[in-house]
């Protein structure tokens, strides 16, 4: 039987490689994609726990989370579409005007 | 109104209406109207107004004899002001939009719609060939509901309002040809001259307001009362004459006569319909309508029968010499107007409108079938191209001859009647004045037959090419002359005198309305005082008319070079009369030209002395100021705002490090923020555990 | 004989074998669906189709196989290498992944999840990232063209696909395969009659979502060569080739699980037995079958025209012959192995019985426009998808709230949901602007 | 037992590397598959811990849905300008050493935290029909979230359509 630390342990350790490629990545495509991969940790943590607990509340929370993170895939990958066809750049640190 | 009124009564308030929907069609889209709907709907607008007039008047008969008046106001116009009177006394200033029907204004409404009818018809036939057709309807419609507004008003505002329409339209119609300069010339000659009459009426109006408290015509005999006044009150006197200032403008009386002659430049019918039925008659209305003060004014009535009879002495002298057709009429136009101010003078206001009615008769008639000849000779005017159309245009002839006849005053015609009642009460009022009318009498027989006679009869002096196509007019012209015919000569019995064995129905039919003077009150309806008098006099006239017809007979049939030879023996004399006695240059000298100079003057005075001096000296130094306050701004107001901001900007380096707008290094401060709350988590945990 | 196997490894050996069978078996029959495709089509072409390589060209598939397997494969200049390599393998792999839940016959079943076919679904619907990575890694304008085009049709008819199995879900009430076809052996029909418009709808996006003819736009020959395949060749193409008619049996085996009765024979709760026997007449026609096939083959024997083609039609017909005996034997065999061997024969025939449809189609309808693709998918298909489910579920409602009969439900609510379909294909035949902008887009 | 264990060192070690490799690919494709794997072997953990539904929501909307959207748009927009530039922005070290710290500081947490709470070994049984016991949970506990989600992603929908139209 796994003790469930190692699944939190598993979970810090995608996180914090998720917020690592957020802060450093210009290409605003991989900082979604690092954001995904936090809200996966995130998932594992409550998945994990929910296994700990026997309880599939967790479970549910992730399942929200995955809505979350389809929406927000939807929504930012629609900004970067349309942000490339006007200034034909995906990078994040050209993106500083705060208006179009 | 306090009874409830019978439906014609209630509904006069729809009389003018009609014309004004009518206008107001042939205004908007009348382009596009073919010309029998406009002829169905301008004429028949006016037709139904005439049925509504006639039905009003009938229901207005039915009213008992003392009160015979019906008022509809539709709303309160300007609302209640309570203001201080000349006397001091607090008087509300109330105008209502609202009409009123008593005798007066029925006789006028009878008359304006009528007539107005007739000349209407005629007018389809006589302007059928005519550019704007649409626009000459659309104004005559207009005029009528201004002319209808006119008399139906029951205060002065209102009357004003329909006084101007009429004086607006009038312009309009006789600049119709609006391509022919001398015709725009005369319309803005009537306009600006009747501007000065208007002028004084409104300034009339006001010193009503102010002595009298009211501007209803209903109220102003209980304010007089209330007011008692004495007779020859210089503020009453004031009014009256400022009113007849107003009545000259309008009704062509001396000194603003002027106007008239040229408006002839208009279309016939409307020289008919306008300066010879109605609008010009507008002054005798309103002079009557204020008969009340008058009465309590005789000085300024002897003004007013002053300047009616020199006014009628003055243009019949006129009328003689001009061979014009159209502006032999229009002479005559005024002299007759000057006759009714001569009775309003002698306080014979009946007596004026009545002759203001038939004179409404046979002047539209002659103007009318003149507009018939100038039809059959394709629009020639001058009479000394005519002559012998007597048997090519018969039906013309003729009713031109009845309406002559009547204006002549031959015994039984309209004319006649309402000639001596005049007569009559001039005599009694001052010999002088009877003179004076009795001439002009006689003059007036002379140039109407003169004109028939050059017209119709006597060799044939028109042009070739004119000759073989003279031709009767069409029905729709020719159907109003004869009708307009049979009114010239019954028109007037309806005011059959005593004498004849008549009961004077028309002029007892008016008396409740106008006030008369003291002194003449019992006699007012039966005319001079003695029977026997007034035949003499009816003799003496018809003598002189006569004598005046052969004249005209012995110089314009029988001896045709004699007038040239009598115009050479008294050259300078005639020149004088021939040119109108100058009026209109010495006017020109006096007034026009020192009008221009003034205009000039002030333009020279903007020019240099505003313009140069003030404007540009103005701009100038606003310029100069302006430079020395932009100096100003740009070093010490922009410089400490930019020395502020410039250090602003130094003091906000770091703060500009972290707001870069990056989202990552956003982030980046969201993570050490974490950090920060974890450690500080810490930090309460160990405290926690020690 | 256990005692030669560890008892904690003892589960997995089945499974084991399975998948080694399947893996074995799937390219063979892979080739030989190829050459039933190629048959039928010169049937219905009025052609012979290929009669070379063995007696009716029977041992086409295998020659095809060597000769791709023996052709050189090209890897071009400007393409990625890592993911060039990589994407077939994901193509074939998700395909075979799929099996594991697939049940053929009640006996043979890698692993039966109790999310069995979701778990199908989801491993089918990878098979997307072997062609996209494929297209884009070729770096070839057709490649990547026909790779989009092919992730944007099956990302949208899979929705639609996944509603019409919603249909089939709610009368079963379960997600694994075996309960499923047990619900329809207990209601005693199969769910193409309760819910056929929920049938027509899968089988449409299935046909879509492999990509055939009439969607096969993605590999469309006369806008984009081959589309994602232009740049494969030789072992890799043939590692494509194989998942494409891997996934055609999985859709294939999907519908018939869901909606054909799985491995239920026809009238299985209809017992006629033989006189005075067990044999009941259904459970014959298995072994008739194929007595009839050993039959045809030994009357063709002697036709042919060269005497090795003699024999492999023989040997054929003795194939034939021996599984007619297998199926023979098994009717006197225990129940469960009888169960198996026949379940596997149903469910078999089935799969071909679609796949035929599949065949049909192809050769029967015109390619679609891709903006007709795209109207049908989201303005005709889905829509209907979404009301066939709502009606289901009023049908279910009315069945056990109301006591309707369950016939009498489900026939109202069907034509309801006609009804709707063809107010549907109405309103779709109005072109739409936007939908045309999309196919410029891609 | 064993083959758990095994299994879990297997799913975590290849999550954790593609996680690693994805961030620091200079291709966007590459980072996008092994974000790919993480994703299936993150699939892999839930099926150990045994979220059957879960993993199969994970592979069909993860892997199945979204990254497909993400391969798609990373083809819409043209990479080899984005290969020739500067991959990672001027915060980097100071990025990683500050994540690191964070990373220490909730490891530090768990630490202080395992003696309290007993993470070891699970207390409880998960129920046996894992997927009808989700339902049961949405459905009638987690109804109005679960509307609420929904809505949320009518709205990203809508958003996302009006964002990548190409005449806005």
């Amino acid at each position: 039987m796994i003790p469930t630390e190692y699944y939190l342990i598993l979970s810090l350790a995608l996180f914090t490689i998720g917020v690592v490629g957020v802060l450093t990545r210009r290409n605003v495509i991989i900082v979604l994609m690092s954001i995904e991969l936090i809200l996966n940790a995130v998932n594992i943590n409550l998945v994990a726990f929910s296994h700990h607990f026997g309880s599939v509340d967790g479970q549910v929370f992730a399942i929200f989370i995955i809505t979350d993170a389809a929406a927000e895939a939807a929504v930012g990958l629609g900004i970067i579409l349309a942000f490339f066809r006007n200034r034909e750049t995906v990078l994040a640190d050209e993106m500083d005007m705060l208006k179009w | 109104m306090m009874s409830p009124l019978p439906f014609f009564l209630a509904h006069i308030w729809l009389i003018p209406m009609f014309p004004l929907a009518t206008a107001a069609m042939m205004l908007f889209f009348g382009r596009k109207l073919q010309k029998s709907v406009i002829d169905v709907l301008c004429a028949g607008s006016v037709f139904v107004s005439f049925i509504f007039s006639v039905g009003g008047f009938l229901q207005l008969l039915s009213l008992p004899q003392n009160n015979r008046i019906a008022i509809n106001v539709l709303f309160e116009w300007l609302p209640a002001v309570p203001y201080h009177m000349l006397d001091g006394r607090i008087a509300n200033f109330v105008a209502d939009w609202g009409f009123q029907l008593d005798p007066l204004s029925a006789v006028m409404i009878l008359v304006v719609t009528g007539v107005g009818f007739l000349i209407h018809v005629y007018s389809t036939g006589y302007m059928a060939h005519e550019g704007g057709y649409y626009r000459f309807f659309g104004y005559l419609n207009l005029f009528m509901f201004a002319m209808l507004m006119l008399v139906l008003a029951n205060n002065f505002l209102l009357l004003f309002v329909g006084w101007e329409g009429v004086g607006t339209c009038s312009y309009l119609l006789i600049g119709f040809y609006f391509h022919k300069k001398s015709a725009s010339d005369a319309g803005k000659k009537a306009f600006i001259v009747n501007r000065i009459g208007d002028a004084a009426f409104l300034l009339g109006i006001f010193l009503t307001s102010a002595v009298l408290g009211t501007i209803r015509f209903a109220d102003i005999g209980p304010a007089l009362a209330a007011g008692n006044f004495n007779v020859g009150d210089p503020h009453l006197v004031a009014i009256a004459l400022l009113f007849f200032v107003g009545a000259t403008g309008k009704s062509a009386q001396i000194p603003l006569y002027v106007w008239l002659p040229d408006a002839m430049e208009g279309p016939t019918p409307v020289s008919a319909l306008i300066h010879a039925a109605t609008m010009v008659t507008a002054g005798v209305y309103m002079v009557t309508r204020t008969s009340a003060i008058y009465q309590l004014a005789p000085a300024a009535m002897a003004v007013v029968a002053m300047v009616g009879a020199i006014t009628a002495l003055f243009a019949a002298s006129m009328g003689v010499v001009q061979t014009d057709i159209k502006k032999v009429l229009a002479y005559s136009t005024v002299s007759q107007l000057g006759y009714m101010f001569l009775a309003c003078g002698v306080g014979a206001f009946t007596a004026g409108i009545f002759h203001l009615m038939t004179h409404a008769f046979f002047k539209g008639l002659l103007f009318l079938a003149a507009g018939s000849v100038i039809h059959a000779l394709s629009g020639e005017q001058d009479m000394r191209k005519m002559g012998a159309l007597s048997k090519k245009i018969p039906i013309t002839y003729w009713t031109m001859l009845i309406a002559t006849l009547a204006i002549a005053g031959i015994f039984p015609f309209a004319g006649f009647l309402s000639k001596d009642l005049i007569l009559g009460k001039a005599y009694e009022k001052d010999i002088l004045l009877w003179i004076i009318g009795y001439f002009t009498a006689g003059m007036t027989a002379f140039y109407m037959f003169r004109l028939i006679f050059m017209t119709f009869h006597g060799a044939s002096r028109v042009d070739h090419e004119v000759e073989h196509h003279i031709h009767e007019s069409p029905r729709s012209m020719l159907v109003p002359l004869v009708v307009l015919a049979g009114l010239s000569i019954a028109g007037g019995w309806v005011a059959w005198p005593e004498i004849f064995g008549g009961n004077s129905a028309f002029i007892r039919f008016l008396e409740p309305v106008v006030a008369v003077p003291h002194e003449m009150r019992e006699e007012a309806v039966k005319g001079v005082s003695s029977r026997l008098g007034e035949i003499h006099l009816m003799l003496l006239s018809e003598g002189l008319v006569v004598l005046g017809i052969l004249a005209a007979w012995y110089l314009y049939i029988k001896r045709t070079e004699l007038p040239q030879q009598i115009a050479n023996r008294l050259g300078w004399f005639y020149r004088l009369v021939y040119n109108k006695y100058y009026v209109d240059q010495i006017y020109d000298a006096l007034f026009v030209n020192r009008a221009k100079d003034l205009g000039l003057a002030l333009g020279a005075f903007d020019r240099t002395v505003i313009n140069g001096a003030g404007v540009n000296g103005a701009g100038w130094l606003t310029r100069f100021i302006s430079k020395i306050l932009m100096w100003w701004d740009t070093w010490i107001v922009d410089g400490s705002v930019r020395l502020g901001a410039r250090l602003v900007w130094l003091l906000s380096y770091p703060v500009r490090m972290i707001q870069d707008g990056l989202v990552q290094s956003y982030m980046l401060l969201i993570v050490v923020g974490l950090i920060g709350f974890l450690a500080y988590y810490f930090h309460l945990a160990h405290q926690v555990m020690h | 004989m256990g005692h030669l196997i560890p008892p904690s490894i003892m589960p997995y050996v089945l499974p084991v074998v399975y998948a080694v069978v399947i893996v074995a078996v799937l390219p063979l029959l892979a080739g030989y669906i190829v050459l039933l495709e190629r048959k039928v089509m010169a049937d219905m072409q009025a052609r012979l189709g290929p009669m070379r390589v063995g007696p009716h060209g029977l041992l086409q598939p295998i020659a095809d196989a060597v000769k791709l397997l023996l052709k050189e494969d090209i890897i071009p200049e400007k393409a990625d290498k890592f993911m060039f390599w990589f994407a077939p393998l994901v193509s074939v792999t998700m395909a075979l992944l799929a099996y594991s839940a697939l049940p053929i016959g009640p006996a043979f079943q890698i692993a039966d999840l109790n999310v069995g076919l979701l778990f199908i679904l989801a491993i089918s619907s990878l098979g997307i990232y072997g062609i996209v990575f494929g297209g884009w890694a070729s770096n070839s304008h057709y490649s990547l063209l026909g790779a989009m085009r092919s992730a944007a049709q099956l990302v949208s008819y899979e929705t639609a696909a996944g509603l019409g199995l919603v249909s089939a879900l709610l009368l079963a009430g379960s997600l694994s395969m075996k309960e499923i076809v047990q619900a329809q052996s207990d209601q005693g029909n199969w769910f193409i009659f309760s819910v056929p418009v929920g049938f027509f709808i899968y089988m449409v996006g299935s046909i879509a979502e492999t990509n055939r003819a009439p969607f096969d736009l993605p590999e469309a020959e006369s806008e984009l060569v081959a589309g994602y395949m232009t740049e494969y060749s030789g072992f890799r193409w043939s590692l494509y080739f194989l998942a494409e008619y891997a996934n055609m049996i999985i859709v294939a085996g999907i519908a018939t699980t869901l909606f054909l009765g799985g491995w239920l024979r026809p009238f299985a709760r209809w017992h006629d037995h033989f006189p005075g026997t067990s044999l009941e007449f259904f459970d014959v026609i298995p072994s008739l079958v194929f007595l009839g096939a050993a039959a045809y083959c030994f009357w063709l024997a002697p036709k042919q025209p060269v005497q090795i083609q003699k024999l492999v039609m023989a040997a054929f017909g003795g194939l034939c012959l021996l599984l007619a005996v297998a199926m023979a034997v098994t009717l006197f065999a225990s129940a469960s192995v009888m169960a198996a061997v026949h379940g596997a024969f149903w469910f078999m025939a089935k799969v071909i019985a679609y796949l035929y449809a599949f065949l049909w189609f192809r050769f029967t309808f015109p390619r679609y426009r891709f903006d007709q693709l795209m109207r049908l998918g989201w303005r005709f298909l889905i829509p209907l998808a979404l009301v066939n489910v709502i009606s289901v579920g009023v049908a279910i409602v009315l069945k056990q709230e109301f006591g309707w009969p369950p016939f009498w439900a489900m026939l109202v609510m069907t034509i309801v949901t006609l009804g709707v379909a063809m107010w549907l294909a109405a309103d779709d035949e109005k072109p739409e602007p936007l939908l045309q902008a999309a196919d410029t887009e891609l | 037992m064993i083959v758990n264990q095994a299994l879990f060192c297997f799913f975590s070690v290849m999550a954790v590397v593609s996680a690693i490799l994805m961030v620091t690919r200079r291709n966007i494709v590459h980072g996008a598959v092994f974000l790919i794997s993480t994703l299936l072997a993150t699939a892999g953990i839930f099926l150990l811990l045994q979220a059957e539904f879960l993993f199969v929501v994970q592979i069909i909307l993860y892997v199945g849905g979204i990254m497909v959207l993400f391969v798609f748009v990373i083809m819409l927009v043209n990479l080899d300008v984005s290969l020739r530039q500067v991959q990672f922005n001027r915060q980097k070290y100071v990025a990683i050493v500050l994540t690191i710290v964070l990373a220490a500081q909730v490891f530090f947490a768990l630490w202080i935290a395992r003696n309290g709470v007993n993470l070891t070994n699970p207390s409880f049984k998960m129920p046996a029909r894992n997927t009808e016991a989700i339902a049961d949970a949405i459905f009638q506990h987690y109804m109005l979230p679960f509307e609420i989600a929904s809505i949320l992603l009518l709205v990203a929908m809508i958003g996302a359509v009006v964002m990548a139209k190409r005449r806005v």
